[in-house]
């Protein structure tokens, strides 16, 4: 779960990490109410869980709360990445001295938490990576004592900082570590820290990803939100609320199968024989002809989607259930688009059986099918 | 010979009294695997499958000497079971549940690593070797054989479709191994191809990866530096789009890490000879045996 | 920092630990409403910071809210080992099918945690440890990886419970193990722990103590308690501010000294000439002379003190600077006993001279000192 | 030679720049304390008593080859100081500061066993080896005279005063050792009496105890079985009343467990020969010797 900027602050002030000051406002009118409260100048920044929203124009300064309720009108128009612009954070501007990365993520290799941190601030951490390797300095959590006061230092030490803001640029390292852990975040980032001129640090932007599988510990703090994950569209949501795993592509094929690694061959088939996919929609383990019929549903909610190919390896789930499921959605009229099915493993003969009775047309490999498929949207177009 | 799970290898099933539990015990029994104990705290005396069950995996182990353990309880308290059967020595340990905190899984695999522990998945189908007819773990037995291809795969269903593909060609496997489709697992692809090169009954290796992290390019190294046998490999995600969860919580391509293209790369470098298609990869095992 | 019963149930309650109903009065009015608020049979207990109090009577029975009234007024106006009653817990009487003993304290030999756990609870764990060992159950905790879920359910095991009441009792001791890691705590006990006749557990009585040491990291807990550390009379108060060890005893001869174990010592020592003291008060490391005449000053209020006895080994602190501290003391009229000094080490010839001077005879070695005391009580008596 | 400290022994002081470190580096360089850097986060580039100061102990270590560490930064910081020490691959390291919370000293205790490295204390005067000259503690030096007997104790005054009662009476110390005040210490009485058994150059133990706990009961089970040499004891505490924290947290007798009795008990079976008094400490020696 994405945290908006202002949540993740809320969090971040609840451990005494000092954020500038400001507020969150749903309207025009609030920001100026915001930025008179500053009652200096103000950054007026879209709340939006999508990246780059700076390069999109969803970041602007304004010196008077006039001009700020006028970014915040242009601003709370905006989509960004196509998603709607839900609030803005109006902030006072702080006097930068310089402008600092701090970060902690999961190191996949290594499993272990990994906190990053770099005195080049300000851009993106994958940018800097290819940039300036050497500028990025990362620390390995000892998964049985945490991340201590003094390897926090350490990092701010590596960073460059000399004198008292080793201490303090250490505690923040170390209350971003005591969020992580409190909250089961897998990603935060802090960019840019800010470094003032008269020697402050604030954490200016935040950027806090909760662990969606944790989410059943921090009822709390949902609750507190008062808001569901908001960084999906209608069928994405669709498909979270059924647990499948959704993903919209350019193309124009549907590809429903179930398991991940056989639904991304698929796609990679399809695009081998000449096509491109829309969607990535995998069923899950044991999908029974409810879901079946379910998923074709949420595919054909998606207006790109010129063709289906269903390609189901059975082991839990079983064909026969597939093949009642397919039949069961074509007899509702559901099927708006050529589909082309492919079938094997598990009650394979019992699902063709179903199939070949209702006069729906299956193949063997998906091989085959994918070059079908293909074959079938080139003569729709 | 094999890898993880041999003819002495003796599971308890933990969470046996679940539906999963119970479905894939049947399943495991029926091809073969000696299921010695389930465990469900607080059903002791019950009996699922002819299985006798146990309050605790200690208990269970000592009463029926047990020597590994697979998982089944869901996600919340799939890592208090995993820690409980490493506590116990269990090893290894398959953990086939899905959507565990992160957190959970570096404590569990951390503590597995303490100790000398093999922890397989979470978010795995687990291991099969089918000349011992173990299977220890939730894939349809039946697709796969008997020989000395060892196959190690980040994916489920794209494990059974590439299995099914070799055994209609007529090559075997020595065994399969699922690594699980989580960013942080146990076992890790390197480490697999390492316990399968001490394997010599195991004349080749498939290795099938997917986009997300690194861990084909390390075993890629590794093939390149140690491994003299032929390997075939497959990458999954090809076409996926950055920045995107591809179903797999592992699989995401971050910024330029992660992608197919770097991985298919690494690993025609280290000689491995790399499938287009799922069902390339029988043809180019024939090609290279 | 040892808790109120009433104290520890409220934190007991906040991680969801089911405890009897009822509430906490200050008068017998108040007990008579909590009473009829449970409205059913309660029991009055007096919260007091010492152990044994239903052998001094602190804990009875009531039928109705009238008899819980009367026994409120009587427990109220107790005073049990020395200490007032603060208040009445009044709470449902349960209906008892088993006691439980649920604890969790430090291992001094191990250096860990440890989980104790008792099927037949209700007695003190040192009697029960006399009597039947074999019934007490104990698990240390792995430092890295704190105490487990699966351990709890053990220990519910171990204890001889079965079915779905491991997993209940299981969940009290991770709850248990939770607030000890929460707050530092060294030692807690719930004993009973009660299992009722319609198989639910409660915490029927709870012993929560603080590390001390540690009690900057719980601002927010004593704030909440709006308290400071009640168990200590006057003397025992004015010591701890000052930051000595100060205990009281039953004899006469208070013994003033820099070290916890050289005091010791000098009590042991004053035993062995036949004497008995009254005052084990330890300046600690580097006492000025302020602090000297403070200890003095703290040692006399105490009426059972005949004679005094200082016995300073100089390391850091400085033998001039004790000097000064008692010269000061007898100046301003303070030393209303005698007093025998014993004084070496670090600026002894300074410090000697000092007494010398002032008139104030001293001794090398704490066996003349010791004897010497004795002697003075005894001609005082 | 000695144990724990020697004229190898190049030190750090953690926590230099406070009072308390100031002080102390002061009297140890004085003494003849190798101490080669202090550490205070923040003050990299002060100088204290001619002792350049680093902003942390890894650069301190890496810039002037330390291989010990003495830590006087207040309680709340005192964990961390010492598990940076131990990151550090310092040993020993001896924690002088006191009212250090127990949960503290676990943790730091366990990640110094993980690392097979000595913490001394918390809640220590620290450790002497009067022969080379080294403290590497808050004692004062002149009390102890170097000789072959080696002299631990669990409180520090009473140490000094033991120690300059050998000194009057002739006998010399090969090192002298607070195992700390506290419930939790690192070092125990057993494993002292362990490293002392270890050293060539110790002919005679004084093992100095107090009331709380059962560590002299079991230093002296082990002394009974395999310690050879004079052994002469003293506990202090014995009229102290059962429940009081005697000044020391750990000086306290619970129950009927931590009594001076039972100590003196197990002691003398052991063969230790136990004085009523501290300055009998002395003659028992000579009678031993």
């Amino acid at each position: 779960m994405k945290l908006f900027e202002h949540e993740a602050k809320d969090i971040f002030r609840a451990f005494n990490m000092p954020t500038p000051s400001g507020g969150v406002a749903m309207t025009p009118k609030e920001a100026t109410e915001r930025a008179a409260e500053v009652g200096k100048p103000v950054v007026v920044k879209a709340m939006v869980l999508a990246g780059k929203r700076g390069k999109a124009g969803g970041v602007k300064f304004a010196d008077t709360p006039q001009e700020a309720e006028k970014f915040a009108e242009e601003i709370l128009k905006m989509r960004i990445n196509d998603l709607p612009v839900e609030a803005v954070l109006i902030e006072e501007k702080l006097d930068i001295e310089q402008e600092i990365y701090a970060g902690i993520t999961i190191d996949r290799n290594e499993r272990k938490y990994v906190v990053i941190g770099s005195a080049a601030g300000g851009m993106s951490i994958e940018e800097l990576a290819e940039e300036s390797p050497e500028k990025i300095i990362k620390m390995y959590v000892d998964p049985s004592l945490g991340f201590q006061a003094f390897e926090a230092r350490q990092m701010a030490i590596a960073m460059g900082f000399k004198g008292k803001q080793i201490n303090q640029l250490g505690s923040f390292f170390l209350k971003l570590w005591k969020i992580v852990e409190a909250y089961d975040v897998e990603l935060t980032e802090i960019n840019p820290l800010i470094l003032t001129k008269d020697g402050k640090f604030y954490a200016a932007d935040a950027r806090l990803n909760i662990d969606d599988n944790s989410l059943y510990r921090h009822k709390a703090i949902i609750e507190k939100l008062k808001r569901e994950p908001v960084d999906q569209n209608e069928r994405e949501r669709l498909a979270t609320e059924n647990d499948m795993a959704y993903v919209e592509l350019d193309g124009n094929i549907a590809c429903i199968c179930n398991g991940a690694g056989l639904t991304m061959a698929t796609l990679d088939a399809i695009s081998l024989y000449g096509g491109k996919a829309s969607t990535f929609l995998d069923l899950g383990g044991g999908a029974d002809a409810e879901r079946v019929e379910k998923g074709i549903e949420i595919a054909l909610m998606y207006p790109k989607v010129k063709a289906i190919l269903v390609n189901i390896m059975g082991g839990i789930t079983r064909c026969d259930d597939v093949a009642r499921g397919i039949l069961a959605a074509r007899n509702d009229g559901d099927i708006t688009a050529p589909i082309v099915i492919r079938m094997v493993g598990t009650n394979e003969e019992e699902g063709q059986e179903i199939l070949k009775k209702a006069g729906i047309p299956f193949l063997k490999t998906m091989e085959e099918a994918a070059s079908k498929v293909v074959e079938l949207v080139k003569e729709v177009a | 010979m094999a890898i993880l799970v041999d003819k002495d290898t003796k599971v308890i099933v933990q969470g046996i009294t679940g539906g999963q539990g119970t479905f894939h015990s049947g399943a495991m029994l029926e091809y073969g695997t000696k299921i010695v104990a389930g465990v469900t705290p607080g059903k002791a005396g019950e009996v699922i499958n002819g299985v006798p069950v146990y309050d605790s995996v200690i208990e269970a182990k000592e009463s029926q000497g047990a020597n590994a353990s697979i998982i089944f309880v869901p996600a919340p308290f799939a890592g208090d079971a995993a820690l409980e059967a490493i506590a116990a020595d269990l090893n290894p340990v398959v953990v086939i549940t899905e959507h565990v905190p992160v957190k959970d899984e570096i404590r569990v695999i951390h503590a597995a690593k303490v100790k000398g522990i093999t922890v397989i998945g979470p978010n795995t189908p687990g291991v099969i070797t089918p000349g011992a007819k173990q299977k220890v773990g939730i894939m349809p037995g039946h697709v796969f054989s008997h020989g000395d291809v060892g196959l190690m795969s980040r994916s489920g269903t794209l494990t059974y479709e590439i299995a099914a593909g070799m055994t209609n060609a007529g090559i075997g496997i020595s065994t399969a191994l699922g690594l699980g489709g989580d960013p942080c697992v146990g076992l890790t692809t390197i480490e697999a191809v390492k316990l399968f090169k001490e394997d010599k009954d195991t004349k080749a290796l498939v290795l099938v990866g997917e986009i997300g992290g690194d861990a084909e390019e390390r075993a890629a190294a590794f093939i390149k530096k140690e491994y003299d046998l032929p390997v075939v490999g497959f990458i999954a995600g090809r076409t996926a789009p950055p920045g995107k969860r591809m179903g797999h919580a592992g699989a995401i391509i971050s910024g330029s890490s992660g992608t197919a293209a770097a991985k298919i790369k690494a690993l025609t470098e280290a000689g491995v000879a790399v499938a287009d298609k799922p069902s390339d990869v029988a043809r180019l095992l024939k090609e290279a045996l």
